[in-house]
């Protein structure tokens, strides 16, 4: 093992030697320090693999001797080899990213940089007080000088103030060490921590406050950090990713390891500190505009999170492992995140985030940023996610409830400009740009891209263990992303291929509902699959998600802990995001649905977090011995409210519309019919642990339930009627369904559950169908106005005749599937006693028919307009699944038997059975129902009053058109003939006042309150560097007030 | 099913036709009826016969494609159907249809049926007005539906069950047994919501004769509609069947039928002479207030 | 007697800051913060620390005033060189 | 106005918030344990007569090369900031030769100061001073150049040279003690000799020295560059 | 030696007060110099011990009877780091200094604040 002193004696024997060496050639002395810094890394790197995979413990090195507290002492750990190896790589990187600036700089910034990458080695390693100081020091000046690399006003401007800001904390530093000095005897950290008794004096509390006010300073906290932001927002682009990256991780090692000094109850003061630096980094971030200052609030609150988590994991005494893992991680995903994009923004060279719309050309490095920001999310598999889980989980179990609210609210907001950027870059009509990517430039980002994905990979298999079972989905994205430049057509057949292996080899552990649910999630799928070979050329990236997510849906059901679960979901939830995000006028929607999903997926883990004795899960189910306390209220009522979310349901729908109707149209299709049934069937878990636990007060929580069920299909239902266009007509329609759903299983009874299951498979056959038709037709007709189609009967013969079975299967008119949906519900809910909620549903289902009638009516009947005189039919990838579809629907129309005995088994072991079949008769308790007689009486009587009708009228002439009585005049423009637009207006008179847009208000509402408040937030970074030297002051001022100084 | 199938067919035959007729009449009445208060003398009451065979005479020239052929047969096999899951006459073999399909709910879905029909093929006619009169007869459909739903409701609480037969056997034995007095309040409801259904003054928007000229069956003629003058007739009949059924404590013999049904469809007609008609937004407004208020109650009374 | 002397010395210094820190003239300034580290330097010797002292002299108020003075010799420098333009 | 009311508050504030600090601290009156012990072993130990000196060389050895650095550090700060690139012209001083007496009785003390900074450091094991005082005269004598003739260059190449090579011999210093003797800037590897004579303490005279021809040589090129030299 | 300590922190708030009041650069350096200053005196007279001499051995301090004679060396040691430290930034600053006049021909601080928010 290389002693660690090395490092040091490289780093300062190469640079004082550095003018020497750069006398012979800038390319030698470039060289050495590429070679230097490499490596340093590689003896960290070896330190590392020592501690990770051998049972090596910390070493202390001593220096000049003698033994500490007489000379200064280094120490190399786990945390320290991590750290060290991370900044040395990240500086190696670097120094490639700046290899032509270095080039044709002077000497000096080549030795700057070796000594601010040594400053923060020293940092890391030291043990001794002043030492820290000293490196402190040799860090902050070596990146004073750095700053005004590549020289220009606007970098002079914030170097400067970063000194001034910079300098007084230093000063404070200085001050504590000395008075900490006088007070213990020692500057040895450890000594001093094991004396640390003597803060409880009021002259040892202000040593160790103003000594830690001056990291914490140093770590840029909300308000006290104008300057650090400048930094970030002017410095070039190699430098600002070590200033936020290294040094940051220096100096919050610099933290953690003093952090001991602090008195346990003081801790959660610490983590206020980085509680309010996350929120409001993150706050003001959303009216950021300027790429690198954006970036710049992002890290800022990324460290306010590492301390906010560092105090809480100390303060509950989190067992050191755990804790490490936890920190590190969200440390490791900032870190890499971080740096890759400064790199990129440096390629760039972009100021306005908008502009950066010109990524949207380079794949590649679209896919990478998008991956860093996914990173910094915390979306799975990457770093972030992990941490974020485990930390939830402990908030939870201590109960530190405002830490959980305020932690994911934070990170919601981060998560919201983020991905608004990324949105916007996606969907910009930017032109495109000519785009310099040298490879010194891109080599250090695809180097860490992988470093990222690698860890991604290893976290979830070394430390959770996970199998290849709940991994299954990225590789399955993983493959498709490998077979990418194949046509369309033949990525479909092996996204069905994949999705075929993997149903098989899920199949065994599938049984009850989990079956059912494999039906609608994978074999709906593959069907509709067929729909997707319609798409042209290559389509770079739709498949590989697509799987993507067919697969964490898959893995849903399959799940065996509430961790795969959430992994599943969250899997799920971005792929569906990038899938939603294709669209083309998708920006905005695409982001209220990952927002929307987000805050579900928040909520979801808080739940989860809340009931972690639970394995939520279809398979957790029955592992343990369930009782009561498992399930808290709080949980139940997060993990639901995650669900309705999903589901779209009243209050929380103002997501769905546009995600579902401004995303591809077959992807719609998927998102409607598939996807929306996710929610349901968490929400089958959550309720079958309520059923198994018997909790206090369920009744009125499945009550209440219901009454969301029934008011969203109202509202969903009512809205659907008002829409002009046809896939936001379905996205309601969609909403309504789901609300059905809800209602039945909220009934808790064995006819709601087999009707809500019913429903469920039904709504997959006939949304498919409809959506596939449509999908058809806009591809045919171009445009997604319905007043713009009309009488396309005659061209569309094929999707009409889908659309038609469709809708009556949807509204419920018998003879059709439909129907047995219909009274199944009404059967269950007034079985149940909930007449109002029936009452309610047969309305909202008379006002589906409104709906229904006015999507076929303005599609295909009516005047067709003169410009779709020569649409053909929808393309057969397109018709054939509709008619599978339509295949199953007439089956279980005239068999119900067929569905509803299995589901009905499936159902039995939950709940006593109260139907029961005479023949094909099915008998509740109220009523019964013959699906098969029913078909047989209705087709009889329609077929001989057709041939009735043939018989007695003869020959006929079929007229063009406009051959109608009109008045003595003939109207000759379609347009004004279709009655089409608004065509329920008199319905909007009458109950308008309850589609006014009250739910969309109340969100505008939060969302302009928060920008305004993030507005005047940031007003506080007036520019002026004496104002933040002020801050510093009154933060510390405040802060001492507040911890209680005496 | 004890019946053999054939002559379970042909007893539903001979019920139909018996139906049909007295629903025809029914309407021939009314309109007799209205002459008289409007001081006319009137056609004879069996005008509707003579108006059907009339139209099928008269030759059918025109299509305007295959959903618009179609539509007619849709609305009156929805009428026909309707008809047939309603048990007519409690205990006759003959008269009691193919009630064994299902229950009350099949019978308010399949109204469903012959509406859709009928839009349809009104609306491959291309004609504006057809459209209109869709519109507004879906609109209000929805409006009425909900106080007849909210009564049905009412009386599956009261005789908790949906089976239409169940529900007439126990309205058996004394007038006052009838849910018309045992729950007036669902029974008013109810009927307020017939004459909707029936779409007479007020809520008769939707035919408006001097705005849109007939409405939604505007652009048919000849054998289409006279299909669908005799679903008039014969899906008119099997509402105030149901109705009958429902609140008045069925029928065990035909007279008792005839008499009910002619009471009950006289309510509507009364009604409807004496008040002009409503726009469309009124009528779902007062729909929805209403009737709706008043099933509510009913409901509200049982569940105490 | 030393404390006197202290007192004494601390009055000139707390003088000798309060001019560098109002004085118009950045030179008067820059002399004064100079004069402070010289006073400062003697009290070290006092304090029994004549390292410090030395190093006070000779970095604190000699080099860090010639600092200073070229700072501003460049700025009066680079003054002329806009007049001269 | 507001804000400077502010500033007074925050000052006001702040002196309350030290009054601790001036207040509550006890002065002592005897050594504590570490520094007894630091006098205790830099006699004994090393030899070294100058106890600061023991301290700043060796105990605290990491700081001191840390100090260096820093210096080393605010040399190619100041450079990369002030110094002009090679061939970049600068406008020709108009400023007036310095007097004759002063040329001359520069070029005379250049060499004594010279000689005065390296006797500084030599002793700094003895006497008060050491490195870093011995480093400022040596630049002083440097700057006595500079004032009294404006046109001076310096020759930049010696400068490095010496820059670099006393840089780099304190880090192998440190590094022979490393090997050895088994610990970072451990002094020991030279003959302790005897306390209070000129070739005393190990190798602490050898490590000043380097740090003073290290810090005079940093500081130097300071000045240079603040005068504007170039590269 | 409680005056001392007293006079450091006094030049402390001297310093800071001109780096929160004064607009132009240099005597926000000079300010920021004067801190230091008003450190290094809390500094060394934390390691002062009334009535004992320098931590150097001579004819009156033997290595006897250093123990009992010496101030503190540990806080000379430090500050001698300090101040050291303290020129290099002060250097530095200077540098900004004279750079920023270079572009902006300007030495107060309410003209560099285009960057903010």
């Amino acid at each position: 093992m290389v002693n660690p002193i090395m490092i040091f004696i490289l780093f300062l024997g190469t640079a004082f030697l550095f003018a020497l060496f750069d006398k012979i050639h800038r390319k030698f002395s470039f060289a050495i320090l590429q070679l230097v810094l490499l490596i340093n890394t590689f003896i960290a790197g070896q330190w590392l693999y020592k501690f990770v995979f051998t049972s090596q413990t910390p070493v202390m090195i001593f220096t000049a001797g003698f033994k500490p507290p007489f000379s200064i002492n280094l120490r190399m750990g786990l945390e320290e080899a991590f750290i060290l190896f991370a900044v040395n790589f990240v500086g190696l990187l670097s120094a490639l990213y700046l290899s032509k600036s270095f080039k044709h700089s002077k000497v000096y910034p080549l030795v700057l940089y070796l000594m601010m990458i040594m400053g923060v080695n020293g940092i890391v390693m030291t043990r001794d007080l002043f030492n820290l100081f000293v490196f402190l020091e040799i860090s902050s000046i070596s990146t004073y000088a750095l700053i005004a690399l590549k020289e220009n006003e606007q970098r002079l401007a914030s170097g400067f103030k970063y000194m001034i800001a910079s300098g007084l904390a230093s000063v404070f530093f200085l001050l504590g060490t000395i008075f900490i000095y006088h007070i213990t005897g020692t500057l040895n950290i450890d000594q001093i921590i094991t004396h640390k008794s003597f803060v409880i004096t009021s002259l040892g509390f202000l040593s160790v406050f103003t000594l830690m006010m001056s990291l914490i300073i140093e770590l840029k906290p909300f308000p006290a950090n104008g300057w650090a932001l400048d930094v970030y927002q002017t410095t070039t682009s190699g430098v600002v990713s070590i200033i936020a990256v290294a040094n940051s991780a220096g100096v919050f090692y610099a933290f953690y390891k003093l952090l001991p000094l602090i008195p346990h109850n003081q801790l959660l003061f610490i983590a206020g500190i980085g509680i309010v630096s996350f929120l409001f980094s993150n706050l003001i971030a959303i009216k950021q505009t300027d790429s690198r200052r954006l970036l710049g609030y992002s890290s800022i609150a990324q460290i306010g999170l590492l301390i906010t988590v560092t105090a809480l994991t100390r303060y509950l005494h989190v067992k050191s492992s755990t804790s490490l893992f936890i920190i590190s991680s969200i440390f490791l995903s900032n870190f890499i995140a971080k740096a890759g994009l400064f790199w990129i923004a440096g390629i760039i060279k972009k100021t306005h985030i908008k502009e950066w719309a010109i990524l949207r050309f380079k794949p590649g490095l679209l896919i990478i940023f998008g991956v860093f920001i996914f990173a910094l999310v915390g979306i799975p598999p990457f770093p972030n996610f992990w941490a974020k889980w485990d930390l939830i989980r402990f908030l939870a179990l201590s109960k530190l409830h405002i830490w959980i609210i305020l932690i994911l609210l934070g990170s919601l907001l981060e998560a919201f400009y983020l991905f608004r950027w990324f949105g916007s870059i996606v969907r910009s009509e930017q032109n495109e740009e000519q785009l310099l990517q040298p490879a010194y430039k891109t080599v250090p980002i695809i180097i860490f891209f992988l470093l990222l994905i690698i860890i991604s990979i290893g976290i979830p298999i070394h430390i959770y263990q996970f199998d290849i079972l709940p991994l299954l989905p990225i590789v399955g994205l993983l493959i498709l992303s490998i077979f990418d430049f194949l046509p369309s057509k033949l990525k479909a057949i092996i996204s069905m291929i994949i999705i075929a292996g993997y149903t098989l080899y899920i199949y065994p552990v599938l049984s009850g509902v989990s079956l059912v649910f494999a039906f609608i999630f994978l074999a709906g799928s593959f069907i509709q699959l067929i729909a997707t070979m319609s798409r042209k050329g290559t389509d770079k990236g739709f498949f590989p998600l697509l799987v993507g997510m067919i697969l964490s849906m898959g893995s849903l059901l399959v799940a065996r802990s509430s961790l795969e679960f959430f992994f599943a979901w969250e899997l799920m939830t971005i792929t569906a995001y990038m899938l939603v995000l294709r669209g083309r006028k998708a920006e905005k929607p695409a982001l209220l649905f990952i927002l929307f999903s987000l805050a579900g997926a928040y909520l979801l883990l808080s739940g989860l977090s809340y009931a972690h004795v639970i394995n939520f899960s279809l398979v957790g189910l029955g592992t343990i011995p369930i009782s009561a306390h498992m399930l808290p209220i709080t949980a139940f009522i997060l993990i639901v409210v995650a669900f309705l979310i999903k589901v779209g349901a009243v209050g929380f729908h103002i997501w769905l519309p546009g995600s579902y109707a401004e995303a591809e149209d077959d992807t719609t299709s998927f998102m409607s019919s598939i996807l929306s049934k996710t929610g349901i069937f968490g929400m089958l878990i959550l309720l079958l642990f309520l059923l198994k636990m018997n909790m206090h007060h369920s009744a009125l929580f499945t009550s209440m339930l219901g009454w969301i069920g029934i008011f969203t299909v109202f509202f969903g239902s009512l809205m659907a009627i008002f829409q002009e266009d046809v896939k936001y007509l379905l996205a309601y329609s969609s909403m309504g369904q789901l609300g059905y759903i809800v209602l039945c299983m909220a009934a808790m009874s064995h006819l709601g559950w087999v009707s809500g299951l019913y429903l469920a498979v039904n709504h997959l056959f006939f949304k498919a169908m409809i959506l596939l038709a449509v999908a058809g037709v806009i591809s045919r007709v171009g445009t997604r106005n319905m007043y713009e189609m009309g009488g396309l009967i005659k061209k569309m013969p094929y999707s009409f005749i889908s659309v038609l079975i469709g809708i009556i299967a949807l509204s419920g008119v018998p003879p059709l599937s439909g129907f047995g949906a219909k009274w199944l519900i009404y059967t269950a809910l007034l079985e149940k006693g909930w007449y109002f909620r029936a009452g309610l549903s047969f309305f909202a289902s008379a006002i589906a028919f409104l709906y229904l009638f006015r999507l076929i009516h303005t599609i295909f009947l009516g005047q067709p307009k003169p410009q779709h005189q020569n649409v053909k039919e929808a393309s057969p990838f397109f018709l054939i699944p509709q008619f599978l579809f339509i295949f199953a629907i007439m089956a279980i129309s005239m068999f119900p038997n067929l569905i509803i005995k299995p589901l009905s088994t499936f159902i039995n072991p939950y709940f006593a059975s109260t139907i029961q079949w005479q023949g094909n008769t099915l008998y509740s308790s109220l009523g019964y129902w013959n699906g098969n007689l029913v078909m047989y009486v209705t087709m009889g009587v329609f077929m001989l009053l057709l041939i009735w009708l043939i018989i007695s009228i003869g020959r006929v002439q079929k007229v063009k058109q406009f051959n109608i009585v009109f008045a003595a005049e003939r109207p000759f423009k379609p347009t004004t003939t279709h009655f089409a637009h608004n065509f329920y207006a008199h319905y909007k008179r009458a109950l308008g006042t309850f589609v006014r847009p009250v739910t969309t208000g109340f969100w505008n509402g939060v969302g302009e309150w928060i920008s305004s408040a993030a507005g005047s937030i940031r007003q506080i970074y007036s520019g002026n560097g004496q104002t933040y030297v002020l801050y510093i002051l009154l933060y510390f001022i405040v802060l001492y007030f507040i911890m209680g100084g005496k | 099913m004890d019946t053999p199938l054939v002559l379970k067919i042909l007893y539903s035959l001979i019920s139909l036709a018996v139906i049909t007729i007295w629903g025809l009449s029914l309407g021939g009445i009314v309109r007799k009826i209205y002459a008289r208060v409007q001081g006319r003398i009137g056609p004879p009451f069996w005008q509707p016969f003579i108006d059907i065979i009339k139209t099928y005479g008269k030759r059918t020239a025109v299509t305007h494609g295959i959903m618009f052929f179609l539509g007619p047969v849709f609305r009156i096999a929805g009428g026909i159907g309707t008809y047939l899951f309603i048990p007519a006459i409690l205990g006759s073999t003959i008269f009691s249809n193919f009630s064994v399909s299902g229950d009350v709910l099949l019978v308010m879905y399949f109204i469903f049926f012959g509406q859709l029909g009928m839009a349809l093929g009104a609306g491959e006619s291309g004609h504006p007005y057809s459209a209109i009169g869709v519109a507004r007869g879906l609109a209000q459909m929805t409006a009425f539906e909900v106080p007849f739903a909210l009564s049905i409701i009412a009386i599956v609480i009261q005789y908790h069950t949906l089976n239409i037969t169940t529900i007439v056997l126990a309205q058996q034995g004394s007038i006052l047994n009838w849910t018309l007095f045992t729950n007036p309040l669902a029974t008013i409801a109810a009927l307020i919501a017939l004459l909707g259904m029936n779409m007479h003054n007020p809520f008769s928007v939707v035919l408006a004769p001097q705005e849109i000229p007939i409405g939604p069956p505007t652009e048919f003629h000849g054998s289409y509609l006279a299909l669908m003058q005799t679903n008039r007739g014969i899906f008119n009949a099997a509402k105030l069947v149901l109705y009958m059924n429902l609140f008045f404590g069925g029928a065990t013999n035909i007279f008792a039928l005839i008499i009910k049904t002619f009471s009950i469809y006289m309510i509507s007609v009364v009604v409807g002479v004496s008040f002009p008609r409503f726009r469309t937004d009124q009528s779902i407004k007062f729909f929805l207030f209403v009737p709706t208020l008043i099933a509510l109650l009913a409901i509200i009374i049982l569940v105490l | 007697m030393i404390t006197v002397f202290i007192i004494i010395l601390g009055i000139i210094m707390i003088l000798a800051a309060i001019i560098a820190v109002m004085s118009k003239n950045l030179l008067t300034a820059i002399i004064s913060s100079g004069v402070i580290s010289l006073l400062a330097s003697i009290i070290y010797l006092i304090l029994s620390a004549p390292d410090v002292a030395m190093t006070e002299a000779a970095i604190g108020s000699g080099l860090t005033t010639i600092v200073f003075l070229y700072a501003l010799s460049r700025i009066k420098k680079i003054n002329k060189e806009i007049d001269d333009d | 106005m507001i804000k400077r009311l502010l500033i007074i508050v925050v000052i006001i504030l702040l002196i309350v918030i030290f009054l601790p600090f001036m207040k509550n601290v006890i002065l002592k009156d005897s050594l504590n344990e570490l520094s007894s012990g630091y006098v205790e072993k830099s006699v004994s130990d090393l030899k070294t007569a100058n106890i600061v000196t023991a301290v700043v060389v060796t105990f605290r050895g990491l700081d001191t090369l840390g100090e260096v650095t820093v210096l080393f550090i605010a040399t190619a700060g100041v450079g990369l900031l002030l110094k002009r690139k090679k061939g970049e012209k600068s406008k020709k001083s108009d400023k007036r030769p310095a007097s004759e007496i002063l040329q001359t009785g520069a070029s005379f003390l250049f060499p004594l100061t010279i000689l005065f900074g390296v006797y500084i450091f030599l002793h700094g094991h003895l006497t008060p001073g050491g490195g870093f005082q011995g480093g400022v005269i040596i630049a002083s004598a440097f700057l006595l150049l500079l004032l009294s003739n404006i046109n001076f260059q310096f020759n930049h190449t010696v400068l490095h040279w010496v820059e670099s090579l006393s840089g780099a011999f304190y880090v192998l210093l440190g590094l022979l003690g490393l090997i050895l003797l088994g610990s970072f800037l451990n002094p020991k590897f030279l003959p302790l000799g005897t306390l209070g004579t000129l070739f005393s303490a190990g190798a602490v005279p050898l490590i000043y020295s380097f740090i003073g021809l290290k810090v005079g040589s940093e500081l130097s090129n300071i000045l240079d560059s603040m005068r504007g030299a170039e590269e | 030696m409680r005056y001392t300590l007293i006079l450091g922190f006094i030049l402390f708030m001297i310093g800071l007060w001109a780096m929160l009041t004064r607009k132009n650069l240099f005597k926000i350096v000079i300010g920021f110099s004067i801190i230091d200053t008003g450190v290094h005196l809390i500094i060394v007279t934390i390691g002062y011990l009334s009535g004992k001499t320098a931590p150097i051995l001579d004819k009156l301090v033997t290595p006897a009877n250093a123990v009992q004679k010496v101030v503190d060396p540990i806080p000379s040691a430090l500050v001698l780091t300090a101040i050291v430290i303290g020129l290099a930034v002060t250097a530095l600053m200077l540098s900004y200094v004279v750079r920023l006049y270079k572009r902006r021909k300007s030495l107060s601080i309410e003209d560099y604040r285009e960057l903010k928010w």
